[in-house]
């Protein structure tokens, strides 16, 4: 992270979203829009007085997932790349109520400007490289479980964030209380994936993250563990291993799907607990099972918005709304549009080593197209028959690409080849038939039409012409 | 059943970059269609001339689709809007040369959308199975 | 004129639902075929291999494959006859995987969509005209956008051959996901 | 609005109330109940175990029975409800089914189309012909200070997708309307026995403290249904329950009708109350003189944020899945 932050070739564009683009491999031309962080960049020395002093905390739903919170004028994170703040103008007293301005007074080399907008750039690439990445499963969705509803319901990426001593509890595991440790922990695997309802696929991570966590708490809480699980799915190096360790360590495996997650005791002993409803596949028996806390292995989607971007690309996506590779086996980071590649979860659920190994795979392709120094394009260009053309100019109209142009001395239409990008818009568009689109023309059209309409009958039709 | 005995030919125009993309995907997906439907390949339904839908039916197709990209997303930035412009005036000629204008669909299926394309290919199927053979092909030749 | 018509089975993909070998047959008595074959894997070199062959001996002019989506193979088939010596466009392919095979399940009625749309193809080609490819130069630099691990590893990997990269985040700062992970399994060492 | 009204035979006996309130109510609403004449039994929840194709022939009489002008039946029972719904449908899925059960229905000279008549729960009709705001407008006294949670049971939310069938919310929103004091009843949409009573009575109390034991660590004045069985389950066998567990339960099991009807400011002998086995005497008293103070407890305490806890996550707008 550091690395990209710092190296000399790689200009970051933090808090910024590509609007357009345009133009083909070798040759693309992309709108970028650089959001008003409200501090000037050169100004900022990254020093961190002004969220100290800001006044505002709103719950951080993105980097602390929820279980934490940050000041309105935010770094996601202590090492933050750049470590420039931005102003959450949403949540910003100063831009919601009109006063306060204290970021200003302490700020000790004026670096906020809280008249900034938004830029436009415009850059020039010849590949692109698309790491989206993926959106986690809203676990709200499945009500059964009472994510929202019962405190003691976490996801696995609360419980992450509670993991990590720069978390929102310093690396303790506790209830949503804040201080006290559960006892006996349940996670259900599957949540969202794997199920009809939701997503049909497998997230490939849940499992072994699933494991992970359960080890963690296992260690830090000496807490009961309980995995509820449909299979361990444990493919890759050193996993399997990992399931067995984590056995070994004496955390419990239930095979079967959870039912419901409930608050209503039905003994004594369930008073006051969220209780697991299962049914326990290896013994047949439904079961129930008080616990202290609920943690949901919540699945990976694609990004909510991943069919605009993929569009915005001239990509298409699958039917679930990843990001569609060229070939799945044998080119699984370009697409069907040259010059556009995919890496990491934006392609489809994977692991932290896929996602590494993709990244460097399409950046290799875009290196071997950068070391063929030049790419073919269109040579099915548009021709102007210059006996019919009248010089109507209907087809100047019509182009997207303003790549016709009109010969004054001759009245008639021409196209310049190099900006013509083999549309055909143009020939459509000719009232006089005068234009034409090589490897497109009415002619090669119309005898493949009659081949796929009458089939042999054309070869007895074929003398009487055209 | 009886009324079955005639199978509609229909020409499907197809943009490459989201029809004919589109159409792959419900491939891909194992989609099924009736086998009516012969698509052709055109860089962009801007290409498709009004001339040449008329010149499908004249040649014996009983069904011409016209597929592109949605307004918005075309690979060559505004060539379907041309579509869409010509469309509605080339309708009204064909119901002036006696052809019923529904026998020609144009839409906008995306590359992601192998459902809607395999399932506007059923639709449209069907519909001309229910309407008489247009046989306009000129020839007598068998 | 001389074309060459390659039916391909693509393992079962297409022979399972197609009768290729009736299509290959049939496509004989085509217009200006010269020749007709149906193959296991036309896209695999030896495929490829099967239609220089025919060039070189049969001094093919026109090629027609029926495979898959032209959108996956047609610059492979194109490469190939230009490598035998033909002009890339004197080639057409005819889509009975994804359009045909994939979509139908009937024989009968798959076996005649694919000899329909071969004969387009065919009598397509005929009328193909050669043309002559344009060159453009590549522009080094490289978008990435998103800048979780992949697109990091990704910018860094261009960076460190030299190259200009643009490293768009929608978020304050790059990391993704990953910067929220403390221990990843199955190691349990720390992301950052 | 006119609709034909099936009320089912529970609501000739055991589940008057529901009958008489509901009619009030829909009264007030404007909607206009054609009660389908001659009508029979829908075969309940048993009769589909026995014997398919008579139990579909004894529902599509029902509908058949349905005045031609009318395109819609309400029925406020849920197995009256599900069975008609489920007619319906099988019907149109199943042409050999459609021609078996209109061959029986012939012999009384009777015909059903499948999809002529489309059959609606009574929560349904109400919370879906009629905005919040427009029952709002006429409740005239709010039922302030009641600490009531809604009781669904397992068969009304679950054929046709009008709410969540595992969480659903819509009785809580009306419950709001009218000026309740609305409580999360975790177990809202959980099984009442049904007929387990019949079968296993050890097992249907279970279920049924089970619904009890909750509602009341809740301190509810009593528990909101939309289903006669539910009703019956949860009043009748309260008593058996309480000797059975211990217990000393006593929660008045009120149809939503009952409720909205208080609101609009009709009479309580009007609505059928009095006939229920646990009485609702203190609901009625304490709707009468509502407690002044409650509805100020409630709100300062949500604020006192503990400083250690850690934040939760916003409830799910909108409620799509």
């Amino acid at each position: 992270m550091m690395d990209a932050g710092r190296h000399p070739n790689i200009t970051l564009l933090t808090y910024s979203e590509v609007e357009s683009v345009s133009g083909y491999v070798g040759n693309f031309v992309v709108r970028i829009r650089k959001r008003a962080r409200s501090v000037k960049e050169d100004l900022c020395t990254g020093c961190g007085t002004c969220e100290e002093n800001c006044p505002r905390r709103v719950v951080d739903t993105v980097y602390e997932a929820g279980l934490g919170y940050r000041t309105a004028i935010y770094r996601p994170f202590a090492q933050a790349v750049p470590a420039i703040p931005v102003i959450d103008r949403e949540n910003c007293l100063y831009f919601t109520k009109g006063k306060c301005r204290i970021c200003e007074k302490v700020c000790p080399t004026h670096a906020i400007d809280y008249t900034q907008e938004d830029t436009i750039l415009e850059v020039e690439v010849g590949n692109i490289i698309l790491a989206t990445g993926f959106d986690p499963f809203d676990a709200r969705r499945i009500p059964q479980f009472g994510y929202g509803r019962f405190p003691n319901v976490f996801t696995s990426l609360e419980l992450e964030r509670m993991l990590s001593g720069a978390g929102p509890t310093g690396g303790k595991v506790v209830l949503r209380d804040g201080k006290t440790v559960p006892q006996r922990v349940a996670i259900i695997h599957c949540v969202g994936s794997r199920d009809k309802n939701y997503r049909e696929y497998c997230s490939r991570v849940c499992c072994m993250y699933s494991l992970k966590l359960a080890h963690l708490i296992h260690h830090k809480t000496h807490a009961e563990v309980y995995n509820f699980y449909i299979d361990i799915r444990a493919p890759g190096k050193m996993y399997e291993e990992f399931y067995h360790r984590v056995l070994d360590e004496g955390i419990h495996f239930v095979r079967g799907k959870v039912a419901q997650v409930t608050d209503a005791a039905r003994g004594p002993e369930e008073e006051g607990r969220l209780v697991v409803q299962f049914e326990d596949t290896l013994t047949g028996l439904q079961r129930r099972m008080p616990v202290d806390m609920v943690v949901l292995a919540i699945g990976l989607e694609p990004r909510h918005d991943s069919r605009e971007v993929a569009r915005l690309f001239g990509i298409s996506t699958d039917a679930d709304g990843w990001f569609k590779e060229k070939h799945p086996k044998l080119d699984p980071v370009a697409t069907m549009t040259d010059g556009v590649f995919v890496a990491g979860c934006a392609q489809g659920p994977k692991d932290i080593p896929d996602s590494v190994a993709q990244g460097a795979a399409a950046a290799a392709r875009v290196l071997s197209l950068i070391g063929q120094g030049e790419v073919e394009v269109e040579a099915a260009t548009a021709v102007v028959d210059e006996l019919m053309c009248v010089g109507c100019g209907q087809c100047i109209q019509a182009c997207p690409y303003s790549a016709i142009e009109y010969l004054e001395d001759r009245r008639i239409a021409h196209v310049i080849e190099a900006l013509c990008k083999g549309c055909g818009t143009c020939v459509g568009a000719c009232p006089s038939k005068a234009i034409s689109l090589r490897h497109f023309t009415d002619q090669q059209l119309i005898w493949e039409m009659r081949g796929a309409i009458y089939g042999m009958q054309v070869q007895h039709a074929e003398h009487r012409g055209n | 059943m009886s009324e079955q005995t005639y199978e509609p030919k229909i020409v499907g125009f197809l943009c490459n970059w989201c029809s004919y993309a589109g159409a792959d995907l419900a491939g891909a997906a194992r989609l099924k269609y009736p086998p009516n439907i012969k698509i052709i390949r055109v860089p962009c339904s801007g290409r498709v001339s009004p001339e040449l839908v008329i010149r499908t039916f004249r040649e014996g197709a009983d069904g011409v689709m016209v597929l592109g990209c949605h307004i918005g997303d075309c690979h060559y930035a505004t060539g379907n809007h041309r579509t869409a412009r010509r469309m509605p005036v080339l309708r009204a000629l064909l119901e002036f040369t006696g052809i019923e204008s529904e026998r020609l669909l144009v839409k906008w299926v995306s590359s992601s959308e192998g459902e809607l394309f395999a399932q506007t290919v059923r639709e449209f199927t069907e519909k001309l199975r229910q309407m008489p053979p247009l046989g306009l092909r000129m020839t007598s030749s068998k | 004129m001389k074309i060459g018509v390659y039916i391909c089975h693509c393992g079962s993909n297409i022979a399972g639902v197609v009768d290729v070998g009736e299509v290959a047959r049939w496509a004989a008595d085509l217009p200006d075929v010269a020749v007709a074959r149906d193959y296991r894997f036309m896209c695999s070199s030896l495929g490829q291999e099967l239609i220089k062959k025919d060039i070189e001996e049969l001094g093919l002019d026109r090629v027609v494959v029926a495979s898959c989506t032209p959108r996956m193979h047609e610059p492979t088939f194109q490469r190939a006859i230009a490598e035998a010596g033909l002009n890339p466009y004197f080639f057409e392919m005819a889509n009975i995987r994804e359009q045909c095979a994939w979509v139908h399940e009937d024989t009968e009625e798959a076996t005649e969509k694919a000899k329909a749309l071969v004969e387009a193809a065919v009598l397509r080609v005929r009328h193909h005209e050669p043309l002559r490819e344009n060159r453009v130069p590549i522009n080094p630099a490289t978008l990435v956008v998103g800048g979780g691990i992949a697109g990091i590893q990704a910018a860094l990997e261009l960076a460190n051959a030299g190259y200009p990269v643009y490293l768009v985040e929608r978020e304050p700062s790059i990391g993704g996901r990953m910067a929220q992970l403390d221990e990843t399994f199955p190691t349990l060492d720390c992301s950052a | 609005m006119r609709y034909a009204y099936y009320p089912g035979c529970s609501l000739e006996k055991n589940a008057a109330a529901y009958d008489q309130s509901f009619r009030r109510v829909a009264e007030v609403l404007g909607m206009e109940l054609v009660e389908i004449p001659d009508w029979n039994c829908c075969g309940a929840t048993e009769y589909f175990s026995l014997d398919l194709l008579p139990a579909y022939a004894l529902v599509a009489r029902n509908l058949a029975l349905v005045p031609e002008d009318l395109d819609q039946v309400v029925a406020p029972c849920s197995a009256c409800y599900y069975n008609m719904y489920k007619t319906d449908k099988n019907m149109a899925a199943y042409p050999k089914l459609a021609a078996a059960v209109n061959e029986a229905l012939a012999a009384g000279k009777l015909h059903y189309d499948p999809g002529r008549v489309l059959s609606r729960h009574a929560l349904d009709v109400i919370l879906e012909d009629f905005s919040l705001e427009e029952i709002g407008a006429h409740v005239k006294k709010p039922l302030r200070g009641l600490r009531l949670a809604a009781y669904y049971g397992c068969v009304t939310v679950r054929p046709a997708g009008h709410d969540d069938p595992e969480y659903p919310v819509r009785m809580e929103r009306l419950l709001e309307t009218l000026g309740a004091t609305v409580v999360e009843y975790t177990l809202r949409a959980n099984c009442c026995g049904g007929h387990m009573t019949q079968l296993d009575a050890d097992t249907a109390y279970g279920m049924i403290h089970y619904l009890l034991h909750n509602a009341n660590k809740l301190g509810v004045d009593a528990l909101v249904t939309a289903c006669p069985m539910c009703q019956l389950n949860l009043d009748a066998y309260q008593g058996q329950v309480n000797s059975h567990f211990g217990t000393d339960f006593h929660i008045p099991i009120l149809y939503f009708t009952q409720m909205m009807g208080l609101a609009f400011g009709i009479q309580p002998e009007d609505l059928g109350f009095g006939q229920e086995i646990v009485s609702a005497k203190e609901v009625l008293e304490k709707f009468r003189n509502p407690p002044p103070e409650e509805e100020k407890r409630g709100r300062p305490r949500r604020k006192r944020r503990d400083k250690d806890a850690l934040p939760m996550p916003e409830p799910l707008s909108g409620g799509d899945r």
